[in-house]
């Protein structure tokens, strides 16, 4: 028994790995929905503010963010799409990063296919522009001068939706997934302190510090934080996806290393145990 | 291009990977190419940030002052000395400014930012005096306000209801001593305690015994606690990149790009199981 | 004009529209040129009823222009203590700053300023008459004198510790384990015949982390030359790189040993993090060093090279000032030199008395610290804002 | 010859620290354009410094083809890599989303840099398991910690009894005092090392005769 101990202290490590890499694969092909996940309140909030919107409001969808930081982002910005669509509500989709664009389409094209919504009656995607300050303020005046057409190279003027959209101020609500500057802060400072427009959004683990304290002054409704946030969410629009499968994932390796540290523990103190008794 | 794309991407991804199992000819391959692209990537992309911008295109223009530019190209060109070995000290100069430079920028930037700042934040009193001002009366009874009104909203307690509890709890601590005030001076205790304790432990030039010693023992419990949490605060985000990596892998794994992934699994396990029965039988013979 | 002395007349009676006395327009103190600063006392018994109105002109008599407007309750000076410190005389003087005209077509700055002041009760208004000044750029930042002066008392202090080990160079230095390491590993690695690695960190040579690696590669490649061991230190910056050629060759040849010296073993590996990385790592497996040293700054790469190299066996030291990764660097080395440690190192091993009065002069500064927060903590609880006022940065 | 190796540079050295340190005092816009330029200088320089990267690369990487040594194929591979990156940077002046230098950034350099980091997911578990033992109080503190925090994060956690509570007053207490301290220690260090530099008691980078 003791020297099964000590080998397992001396264990090598490659087994350590395979033990991981196995709790972080099987969620993500089998999500386990693992118990204990509840919504925080500022999760709660923005599923509120977007519930409690009249149906086909008007809501402006920024995706700021780099494939970096996609695990955490995208799948929020996958729920919140579906909520929207399955509100019927009509969404503009933008984003001031351009490393964001083929992700950006990636969420649209598969979140609006389920809910047969339509291009340019109920979804229209923008695509990016360089110069997220100006672009803000530029918006803030005549999106149509500041967007003369959408990613696809279509005429703005031309799509039904943008012609009930002209101005920053028409829309009931802006979203902005932001995985750094800009985001959600220059939304905030150039646009919703300005142009008087509703502002929510989600951010990474690393940003919410810092994001919270919008929530905290009341410049900004709620905020959807990190991996967790986002199976927040996907929990309250009862549809399990990536965030879901990545919670388990992540919780799963989380209770791993306790559990390796424990064993570690046990199989340390037995071991000494018999190696003082020895001597 | 994109297909092609994707098998390159799920290959290199698990080229990276096999260093878990052992130093490999996929690994070696993929460090090999790893380095030789992230210095011609960034020697290219600088070239037009830097280069063309920062450069060329001030010297083209014409502003005033704009030869000073080739200042810092001559700077730098001092560092290239270092290929000629006869001239080889001239690449001093160079050092010798880069070093005072971040010197000169350090000092006051540091002391304001690490020490005065840092400094005026723990110099709080340890014990909070109530604040009788009119102002923060009125703070009490607005937080008392919101919260009855959720209470009578909601009857059992839920989220919402419990941060108007909390917020109500937070503003009369401050006009009078409660429960949370005592927590927040135990706080601020013990984060004087931590700050001192902890700087004692740095001391050089004293030897550890006596009071200092207990103070520096103090000392390094605090950093032990603070390196445990900080590393147990770091497992989630490096484990949100790992569950990435897996999603990008089960992506390209999909019908949509021939998958990759598998393929790639099984050729890479085939080709290192090989490997290592062939090395063995090296051994073996030696 | 006349209106001003009708109000003057009616003073005596009401509040009714008075002037305050010491109405004065200065340069803003401390500016980089871009405004002025008008200021006056406050009057006696004046409440929210009465506002302050300050007008602008680029002459003294007009056009005006209203530039702010307040009531008597905000506006004071103690509210900016970045231009005024912390007299107690600035909680009874208004102020309003100023910005500077834009100079308009052909014209060259700065403009002169002419400002006036309006005191408006709910009966009355009455003026000042105009003042003038002109914004210009300041050649020192009274307010962040504070730092210069603590900045000076540290360079005076280490100054005179340094003479002073220079006199008596027997100083107490309590041990640093991790350092004491450092000769036994290079000694293990002699014995094994593999080589040692060393690496400094991923900032460029201006951050002062990497210069006070440097100084320490320097005190060993000291040892590594008498003791005729292989050193390896591959380089995330050309620069470093160099820098640390020159200081290998300074080592080399202080212990007799130049042509033992080999300018490629500090070798530059590729400019991206993990790029990097991948290739350290590879060295490691390949070469197996029978120690890695790693001083400097580190960022999250730290454990990607600490735990491939525990796993080769090798004694790990590390050294960082890089607060987030010390807990991976305690996990996996042997030894770690937590903080301020790393910039005791080099005068550790010296043990030259130049470095070691420096180091003195770090534990005076902790002193210093500690006296600050100490007395500071009793002058908070005893509501006394001096100490506040001494450490207020801007 | 001395001076122009050992009493230049150091003059070097000491001007351009007195200059940079009363910089951050004087607000007149001559103290900013001198900070704008250097700034600009710093990055032309590590810029030019780059080529002597590429230089050590080079001669490095063919040394080792030229004598054959084993593995000599990895360093054919490092430099035609690097041959082929370069090539495809100057193919065009703008080398936008679905350009060359972009596609091997997506899907190369990207890739290789984010396997990389995650591969940080598995050392973070096998250093937990190797290092967090309870060997003395100390060490003993740094596991309990550790494991509290990790609790915390996760949902359970939130169900847990005093953990969350723990795990906040940790975090708030323990990353103010300990991380503040560790802060002050390594300021005087530094401020200690940038005078020794700027006064030119520090000149180990100046290497030897």
């Amino acid at each position: 028994m003791g020297l099964f101990f000590q080998k397992l202290l001396a264990i090598d490590r490659r087994w350590i790995f395979i033990l991981l890499g196995l709790v972080v694969v099987v969620p993500t092909y089998h999500p386990l929905n693992l118990p204990g996940l509840k919504a925080s309140p500022n999760v709660r909030a923005v599923y509120d503010t977007i519930e409690n919107l009249p149906e086909g409001s008007k809501i402006l969808v920024s995706f700021d963010y780099d494939p970096a930081s996609m695990p955490e982002l995208a799948p929020q910005a996958t729920a919140v799409l579906t909520h929207c669509f399955r509100k019927k509500h009509k969404v503009v989709a933008m984003g001031l990063w351009v490393t964001g664009v083929a992700m950006a389409k990636e969420s649209l094209n598969t979140t609006s296919k389920e809910a047969k919504a339509v291009y340019g009656e109920d979804w229209v995607y923008l695509g990016w522009k360089p110069g997220s300050v100006a672009v803000i303020a530029a918006m803030g005046s005549d999106i149509h001068n500041c967007f003369p057409k959408d990613a696809a190279g279509a005429d703005v003027g031309s799509l039904k939706l943008m012609q009930r959209v002209k101005k920053l101020s028409d829309f009931d609500l802006v979203v902005s997934f932001a995985a750094g500057s800009p985001g959600i802060d220059t939304w905030i400072a150039y646009g919703s302190d300005k142009y008087k427009f509703k502002i929510t959004g989600g951010t990474t683990a690393v940003n919410v510090p810092s994001m919270a304290q919008y929530v905290q002054s009341g410049q900004m409704i709620g905020l959807i934080g990190a991996m967790r946030g986002g199976a927040e969410y996907e929990l309250l629009v009862k549809k399990p996806g990536d965030a879901t499968a990545g919670m388990d994932a992540i919780s799963l390796a989380h209770y791993l290393i306790v559990l390796l540290i424990i064993i570690g523990n046990i199989a340390f103190f037995i071991s000494r145990k018999r190696k003082g008794a020895a001597s | 291009m994109t297909i092609l794309g994707a098998w390159i991407a799920v290959g290199l991804t698990l080229f990276m990977f096999s260093f878990l199992y052992k130093d490999n000819p996929f690994y070696k391959f993929g460090e090999s190419l790893y380095v030789g692209i992230a210095l011609g990537y960034s020697l290219v992309r600088l070239w037009y940030q830097t280069w063309i911008d920062k450069v060329w295109e001030v010297l083209k223009s014409d502003a005033s002052g704009k030869w000073w530019v080739l200042l810092p190209v001559a700077i730098g060109l001092l560092l290239l000395t270092r290929f000629v070995p006869k001239v080889s000290w001239l690449s001093r100069w160079a050092f010798a400014f880069l070093i005072g430079y971040g010197s000169g920028m350090a000092i006051p930037a540091i002391l304001t930012t690490s020490i005065v700042k840092q400094a005026e934040a723990t110099a709080k009193p340890l014990v909070s005096m109530p604040d009788k001002s009119e102002a923060a009366k009125k703070s009490v009874d607005g937080a008392k306000a919101a919260w009855d009104k959720a209470k009578a909203a909601e009857p059992t307690e839920t989220d919402a209801v419990r941060a108007t509890r909390i917020r109500y709890e937070e503003a009369r601590s401050r006009t009078e001593y409660t429960f949370v005030t005592a927590y927040r001076d135990l706080t601020t205790l013990a984060i004087f305690i931590g700050v001192f304790s902890v700087l004692f432990y740095f001391f050089f030039s004293i030897e550890h015994k006596g009071p200092v010693r207990i103070f520096s023992r103090i000392g390094i419990l605090f950093l032990m606690i603070y390196f445990g949490a900080s590393y147990g605060n770091t497992a989630m985000g490096r484990f949100s990149l790992l569950y990435g990596r897996v999603l990008t892998l089960k992506k390209f794994g999909g019908g949509d790009y021939y998958y990759s992934t598998g393929i790639l699994v099984v050729v890479m396990i085939g080709v290192l199981t090989a490997l290592h029965f062939k090395n063995r039988g090296k051994e073996e013979r030696a | 004009m006349i209106r001003c002395l009708a109000a003057l007349l009616l003073a005596s009676g009401t509040l009714a529209a008075q002037v305050p006395e010491g109405f004065d327009v200065a340069d803003t103190p401390g500016d980089a040129g871009g405004s002025v600063v008008a200021s006056w006392k406050q009057l006696p018994n004046e409440d929210a009823s009465v506002t302050y109105v300050v007008s602008v002109s680029r002459s003294k008599d007009g056009p005006w222009e209203e530039a702010s407007r307040f009531p008597a309750t905000g506006g004071f000076k103690s509210d900016a203590p970045k231009y005024f410190w912390f007299w107690s005389s600035n909680r009874e003087e208004h102020f309003v700053e100023i910005p500077a005209f834009e100079p308009g077509e052909g014209e060259k700055g700065p403009i002169e300023i002419w400002v006036r002041l309006e005191v408006v009760t709910p009966s009355a208004t009455a003026a000042t008459a105009p003042l003038s000044a002109t914004p210009r750029p300041n050649w020192w930042n009274w307010p962040k004198t504070n730092v210069f002066v603590f900045i000076c008392l540290f360079g005076v202090a280490t100054f005179y510790l340094i003479r002073r080990a220079r006199r008596d160079p027997n100083l107490f230095i309590r041990r640093i384990p991790g350092l004491d390491a450092m000769e036994e590993a290079i000694g293990r690695a002699t014995e094994m015949g593999k080589p040692i690695l060393y690496l400094n960190g991923l900032d460029g040579m201006s951050s002062i982390s990497t210069i006070a690696s440097t100084c320490i590669l320097g005190q060993v490649a000291r040892r590594v030359a008498s003791y005729d061991t292989q050193i390896s230190v591959p380089c995330y910056d050309p620069v470093v790189m160099s820098v640390c050629q020159e200081v290998m060759r300074e080592a080399f040849y202080s212990s007799g040993r130049p042509d033992s010296y080999r300018p490629e073993s500090a070798f530059f590996v590729t400019n991206d993090q993990f790029g990097y990385v991948a290739a350290v790592d590879g060295i490691m497996m390949r070469e197996k060093p029978a120690a890695c040293f790693y001083f400097g700054f580190y960022y999250a790469e730290s454990l990607l090279l600490a735990e491939t190299g525990g796993t080769t066996g090798a004694i790990q030291i590390a050294g960082t000032d890089s607060v987030t990764q010390l807990p991976f660097f305690i996990a996996s080395c042997d030894y770690t030199l937590i903080g301020e440690e790393l910039y005791a190192a080099s005068a550790y091993l010296s043990r030259e008395p130049i470095q070691l009065g420096s180091l003195v002069a770090q534990d005076w500064g902790k002193i210093a610290v500690l006296g600050v927060l100490l007395l500071g903590t009793l002058a908070s609880l005893a509501r006394l804002d001096f100490f506040k006022h001494l450490l207020a940065t801007f | 010859m001395i001076h122009l190796k050992r009493t230049v540079p150091l003059a070097i050295a000491f001007l351009s620290g007195i200059i940079l340190m009363l910089q951050y005092f004087i607000p007149h816009p001559a103290s900013e354009t001198v900070l704008q330029y250097s700034q600009d200088w710093l990055t032309t320089i590590a810029y030019v410094a780059m080529l002597l990267g590429v230089g050590s690369l080079l001669q490095s990487h063919s040394l080792k083809i030229r004598r054959q040594v084993p593995g000599w194929g990895y360093s054919a591979v490092a430099l035609i890599t690097f041959g082929l990156t370069v090539l495809a940077g100057f193919h065009g002046k703008e080398d936008g989303p679905g350009g060359p230098l972009n596609w091997i950034y997506e899907n190369l350099l990207n890739q290789m840099s984010a396997t990389m980091f995650s591969i940080l997911g598995f050392f973070i578990a096998s250093a937990a398991f190797r290092a967090f033992r309870a060997r003395s109080l100390e060490s003993t503190l740094l596991l309990l910690a550790a494991v509290i925090i990790m609790l915390g994060q996760v949902p359970v956690g939130a169900h847990l009894p005093v953990i969350p509570e723990a795990a906040a007053w940790i975090l708030a207490v323990q990353t103010t005092a300990a991380k503040r301290a560790i802060m002050f220690g390594v300021a005087l260090g530094s401020i200690a090392t940038a005078l020794r530099v700027i006064f030119g008691i520090e000149r180990a980078y100046l290497g030897g005769e």
